[in-house]
């Protein structure tokens, strides 16, 4: 990306000039941490008040120069006694601003469970994008309103932070690992995504945006997209051409494990553990294939690290995801490609 | 005036000790090393200021059209790594710290004289590696040096910059192994701990925080040199690192530092709070507790920079409690201070309008971190403006208005002259109003959702950043006002006396500029800190 | 701090202080201080490496099996027998005797040398076998896991590499005091420098202890 | 003076106790060396602060800070992994 200095990147969805106080509210999430930073606003705002009024009074009503009554000074055990008063009634204040705070918190990590599950990579300096159909964005997202959206964010290179002011979600996107994202968004519109945590050169000009719409309108938009292929068509093509087909498909003679239906069992170990077998672990035998080798193989497979872009990874382990257990047990001479895609 | 024939100037001072460079580039005198730091400390807080008024400058105008993306990431690296290693840590330790604690526990000087003048010399050397980094291809990772950007992906002045960290590391690890064994050691007859001064108290438990907490940025730097220039890394993800233990070492220093930071100015305002409502401390004992159990609890709630960095929730969790738990000290030291005013006889000096100001910028800090603590909010707010106004209402709000309050304070012992009564105040003044012009805009910017280190940012963005940009300008007259007239009270200020603020404390018993070894007589000290009496006068 | 009253009629009290009990506790006392911040300088890389230690079990497990022990323990066992030595001379040099004070010091310097000395054949015992990914050197793991076997080896070459420099700092601090001892001017000072750099010395093996135990032991 | 014998056999101590850590990792496996190797580490370790460093002969000062940079270390240590064993 170039730095354009004269104007800013069309992408940004429009806004008005001059003063707002808060940011729109795209979620029902939003609303509800707005209602307790709202909250917060009061009680601090009050704590504020109450110091820079005693601060103004105490000082003008005992200016040196005043007649003010300055006799039976308190003593250290009143001291200890207000300040117990004052400790009591902060630490509840806070606690309860704790509980409140953290099961927000809470909800906001567990969420439902999703509708679709859209791939983001973050690398310098872009969002790419990848929905479950295959269609591919740069910098822009399009979900449907009203249906919860999960998104897997991962990175390239360095720490990025996927962050969508008007859903109040940020989370950090991190080489290496993948995260989980979800919102359902309850108002159709275009909202603005930006890299929070710093990237490099252009960190500030790693922005997007996210375009809500109507269920309708984004059937239409899927299918004027529709051209493009499913992660796991196009998986089961990198399967081969990365040549993972010839050990993982018994077709070279070398023993490797079979991976049709290995996504979400447990796999035992050489170690003597077993693991399921999720997407962090299908990603690290990719680029690790050492860390976990599956029990009754020899660790021969070499490292894809470096040679395979996450998002390749991401569309081969939707293929795996789309294997039917005896999808070549049964039947080795079918083409794998065939693998249905995911719903 | 002729000071000469002041009946109120000393005859002999530690000034009047040699007057050639070497008699201050080689003195073991603690009061003359004060003035050492005083004077590197100025010239990195100037320089760091000027990498903030061009980042505001910059921030004027939505589009990033004064400098380039890649100058204005290394502007705010050069503020963030100087302004925190070089002036914030430092700050109040180093020169009133150094100049005061000897004297306010009644010795004649630190316990290690020599080392204390080899900390300001690794200081030095720290400082020139940082700006050889600056020079050398500036560095721009910000001053948190995040892995994997700051390992794999900067160019290779991390490594100098990082070295020069590394270095000026260990000269906080002697300032405050210097002052850990003066304060045990060195108290003269009758000080016993419950009367000891908070300022002394403020320093101790910072320097029990440097030197505990210094150690482990050592060595997470140390990590990150060896990974740059060695090759051998343990934050690599390909490896099966982690760049996320780089910020749980990283942010177990950097999170007490911001108590290094702000400790020693709850010092400072105590003691001015005190002298000028001539009343003695409410609630000295609480007051002690609360800088003790923020030195000890400020080293477990470090997760809560990590909130969204993908820590586990739970953990998440129990550093949030933890969080909400370090601030209840703190709220009981706003209070002290305010219930400090009751019934008191006040003056509305230069030093007392600082520390009223420290008080309520504090308090603005410390309640926003509230808000931050509260960890669903901070899932929106965390590395937005909201996070840089609070901080910056902490440590520039509080810590610098303390500094400032502190050495308009002891100015006079310091250098045994008064200053432009008048235009103190309006340099204080300046600053409180400077200082909420720019930093309160950025809570909104902040809730709103403007990113930090952003080098251009959305239109509607603008009205805020324009508002905190011109507050720049009036905190930037506020911050050399003092330049200006201190300057000047050095040559035509009229000579203070002993104790021109009628305060108590050790230090005002000797004369100002004291002399060489603090005190003509070792004191004896039979009364407890603070022993004012507002009904008299 | 029974063994300091014979010396204070002998010693020279530095301005600041008003006596030399108050000198030689404060000394002692800043010795100790540096010394919890050595141990958190090392802390931030035990922390790290037990972090990994795990999460990578199995993998750190059998990388330090290509550690080895025998060498590891033999160096532990040096490092052991110079702080005997080590205490022994201060305690000989509070006795006032110069000779068996000087013999000490310089067994305690040559169980160093060797210690060094062993550990560099470890390193290029290492180098030879394509474990030392330093510098972009081949690392050529015969084992699974190599690029979690790759990590503990940044580690054990970080650990001993900070362990090893602080060896020589305490060797080149011993050689200082072993030259002032064969001088022997003012004894009650010299003990009081011994029993300084004893205390850093000794902490030196404590600190070989943990990384020992981290790197060597923890191999099942 | 009775402290060469007992540095002696402090020295005779350390060196089982090495023996006792080496062998634990030759014939035990799992927590059991784990735990064998850690409690022969803390024994040496312990052994040099107290006698070799004279930790014994100090005063209580001495002691709170030698016990209190260990306690330090044990909160990064506890609390960092508290972050990794539940993620």
């Amino acid at each position: 990306m170039s730095s354009e200095t004269s104007a800013l990147p069309d992408y940004l969805p429009e806004v008005s000039k001059g003063l707002t106080l808060m940011p729109e509210q795209a979620s029902a999430m939003a609303g509800r941490i707005d209602t307790l930073y709202i909250a917060l606003v009061v009680i601090c705002g009050l704590l504020t008040v109450v110091v820079f009024a005693l601060i103004a009074v105490l000082g003008y009503r005992y200016r040196a120069n005043s007649r003010a009554n300055r006799e039976s000074q308190s003593s250290e055990h009143t001291h200890r006694r207000v300040e117990l008063g004052v400790l009591a009634i902060m630490l509840v204040i806070f606690m309860g601003l704790f509980g409140w705070a953290s099961s927000l918190y809470l909800d906001m990590f567990r969420g439902p469970s999703a509708a679709m599950t859209i791939n983001v990579i973050g690398k310098q300096w872009m969002w790419k994008v990848q929905h479950p159909d295959g269609t591919r964005e740069i910098n822009t997202i399009h979900v449907p309103v009203d249906e919860t959206i999960n998104l897997r964010v991962t990175s390239q290179d360095v720490i990025h932070s996927f962050y969508l002011p008007a859903f109040r979600l940020k989370r950090d996107v991190l080489p290496g690992s993948y995260r989980e994202v979800w919102f359902t968004a309850d108002n159709p519109g275009v909202y603005r995504l930006f890299c929070a945590e710093y990237c490099g050169s252009y960190h500030a000009q790693m922005r997007g945006k996210i375009v809500v719409m109507e269920q309708a309108d984004y059937q239409q938009w899927l299918t004027r997209q529709g051209e493009s292929e499913a992660p796991a068509v196009s998986g089961a093509q990198l399967f081969q051409s990365y040549g993972c087909s010839g050990c993982h498909m018994g077709k070279t003679g070398i023993q490797a494990p079979s991976l049709a239906g290995v996504f979400g069992r447990a796999v035992p170990l050489a170690g003597g553990a077993t693991m399921i077998a999720d997407e962090a672990y299908l990603h690290d035998s990719i680029v690790q294939p050492q860390k976990h080798v599956v029990a009754g193989f020899d660790p021969i497979m070499p490292s894809y690290s470096g040679q395979i872009s996450e998002g390749e990874i991401l569309q081969i382990i939707a293929y795996i995801k789309s294997l039917e257990p005896l999808d070549w047990k049964t039947n080795p001479s079918q083409n794998p490609t065939q693998g249905e895609a995911q719903p | 005036m002729s000071v000469a024939t002041d009946p109120r100037w000393p005859r002999e001072h530690y000034l009047s000790e040699g007057f050639r460079l070497r008699d201050w580039l080689l003195t073991t005198d603690h009061k003359r090393i004060a003035w050492l730091y005083l004077a590197s400390i100025t010239a990195f807080f100037f320089l760091g200021g000027t990498a903030a008024l061009l980042i505001r400058l910059e921030l004027i105008t939505p589009p990033g059209d004064l400098v380039s993306a890649d100058t204005y990431n290394q502007l705010f690296s050069l503020h963030g790594i100087v302004m925190v290693w070089f002036f914030l840590i430092p700050s109040i330790p180093a020169t009133l710290g150094n100049f005061l604690i000897p004297m306010m526990v009644g010795a004649r000087d630190l316990a290690f004289p020599r080392l204390n003048l080899l900390s300001w010399y690794i200081y030095t050397l720290g400082g020139l590696f940082t700006l050889a980094a600056v020079i050398g291809g500036g560095v721009d990772t910000g001053w948190t040096f995040y892995t994997p950007y700051s390992t794999m992906f900067s160019n290779s002045a991390v490594i100098a910059a990082a070295a020069g960290v590394f270095i000026v590391g260990f000269s906080s690890i002697l300032t405050g192994l210097n002052f850990i064994v003066t304060t045990h050691k060195m108290r003269a007859p009758g000080l016993s701990w419950f009367r000891l001064p908070l300022f002394v108290w403020a320093n101790y438990a910072t320097s029990l925080i440097m030197v505990l907490a210094t150690p482990v940025l050592s060595s997470v730097l140390m990590l990150i040199v060896v990974e740059r220039l060695l090759g051998i890394g343990i934050f690599d993800p390909a490896l099966g690192g982690d760049p996320l233990l780089f910020q749980h070492l990283f942010w177990f220093y950097s999170h007490p530092a911001v108590y290094i930071m702000i400790l020693p100015g709850m010092g400072v305002v105590s003691e001015i709070i005190a002298c000028f409502s001539r009343k003695p401390v409410f609630g000295y004992h609480g007051m002690v507790i609360s800088i003790m159990s923020i030195a000890v609890f400020g080293f477990i709630v470090w997760g809560h920079h990590m909130f969204v960095a993908g820590q586990s929730i739970y953990a998440g969790i129990m550093f949030s409690f933890f969080t909400f738990l370090v601030a209840l000290p703190s709220a009981i030291k706003t209070f002290n201070w305010t219930a400090t005013l009751y019934k008191g006889r006040i003056t509305f000096t230069a030093p007392m309008i600082y520390a009223l100001s420290f008080v309520g910028l504090f308090t603005i800090g410390g309640l926003t971190g509230i808000i931050l603590a509260s960890i669903a909010i901070d899932v929106h707010v965390h590395d937005t403006y909201f996070v840089t106004a609070h901080f910056h209402y902490i440590m520039v709000g509080g810590m610098v208005t303390g500094y400032l309050g502190g050495l308009h304070f002891w100015w006079p012992k310091m250098t045994g002259r008064m200053y432009s009564e008048l235009w103190s105040k309006v340099a204080a003044l300046a600053l409180f109003i400077g200082f909420n012009l720019t930093f309160f805009p950025q809570f909104i910017l902040g809730y709103l959702g403007m990113p930090r280190r952003y080098h251009e940012y959305p239109v509607d963005f603008q009205v805020l950043n324009v508002m905190s940009s011109l507050g720049a300008g009036v905190l930037a007259i506020g911050y050399l006002l003092p330049l200006f007239y201190l300057f000047w009270s050095l040559r035509f200020g009229p000579a203070a006396g002993g104790n021109p603020w009628r305060a108590k404390g050790l230090e005002w018993w000797t004369d100002s500029p004291p002399t060489k070894h603090n005190f003509h007589r070792i004191p004896r000290v039979t009364e407890s800190a603070y022993a004012y009496d507002p009904t008299a006068e | 701090m029974p063994t300091t009253q014979p010396l204070n009629e002998a010693g020279q009290v530095a301005e600041q202080f008003n006596d030399i009990d108050q000198q030689v506790q404060s000394n002692l006392f800043g010795m100790w201080l540096f010394l919890s911040t050595e141990l958190l300088l090392f802390g931030g890389v035990f922390a790290g490496f037990i972090v990994f230690r795990v999460i990578h079990g199995e993998a750190f497990a059998a990388a330090a099996g290509h550690l080895d022990l025998m060498l590891g323990s033999l160096n532990t066992a040096l490092l052991l027998t110079s702080g005997l030595t080590m205490a022994l001379a201060e305690q000989l040099v509070n006795n006032t005797r110069r000779r068996a004070t000087l013999v000490m010091l310089l067994a305690t310097i040559a169980l160093g040398a060797i210690f060094i000395g062993i550990k560099g054949y470890e390193w290029y015992h290492e180098y030879e076998h394509h474990l030392m990914p330093v510098l972009g050197l081949p690392f050529e793991y015969p084992g699974e896991h190599p690029q979690q076997a790759e990590l503990f080896f940044n580690f054990y070459f970080t650990l001993t590499g900070l362990h090893g420099f602080h060896m020589l700092v305490g060797l080149g601090l011993l050689s200082v005091i072993a030259i002032l001892t064969w001088r022997w001017r003012d004894p009650p000072r010299i003990a009081r420098q011994v029993q300084i750099s004893g205390l850093y010395w000794a902490f030196v093996d404590v600190l070989w202890i943990v990384v020992f135990s981290l790197l060597y032991l923890l191999r099942s | 003076m009775t402290d060469y014998r007992l540095y002696l056999l402090t020295w005779l101590a350390l060196l089982a106790l090495l023996a006792c850590a080496v062998a634990a990792t030759h014939w035990l496996a799992g927590w059991l060396a784990w735990t064998t190797v850690a409690l022969c580490a803390l024994a040496m370790a312990s052994l040099v602060i107290i006698l070799f460093m004279g930790l014994r002969h100090a005063n209580a000062l001495l002691r709170v800070f030698g016990v209190g940079g260990v306690l330090w270390l044990g909160f990064l240590v506890v609390l960092t992994l508290a972050d990794y064993l539940t993620r």
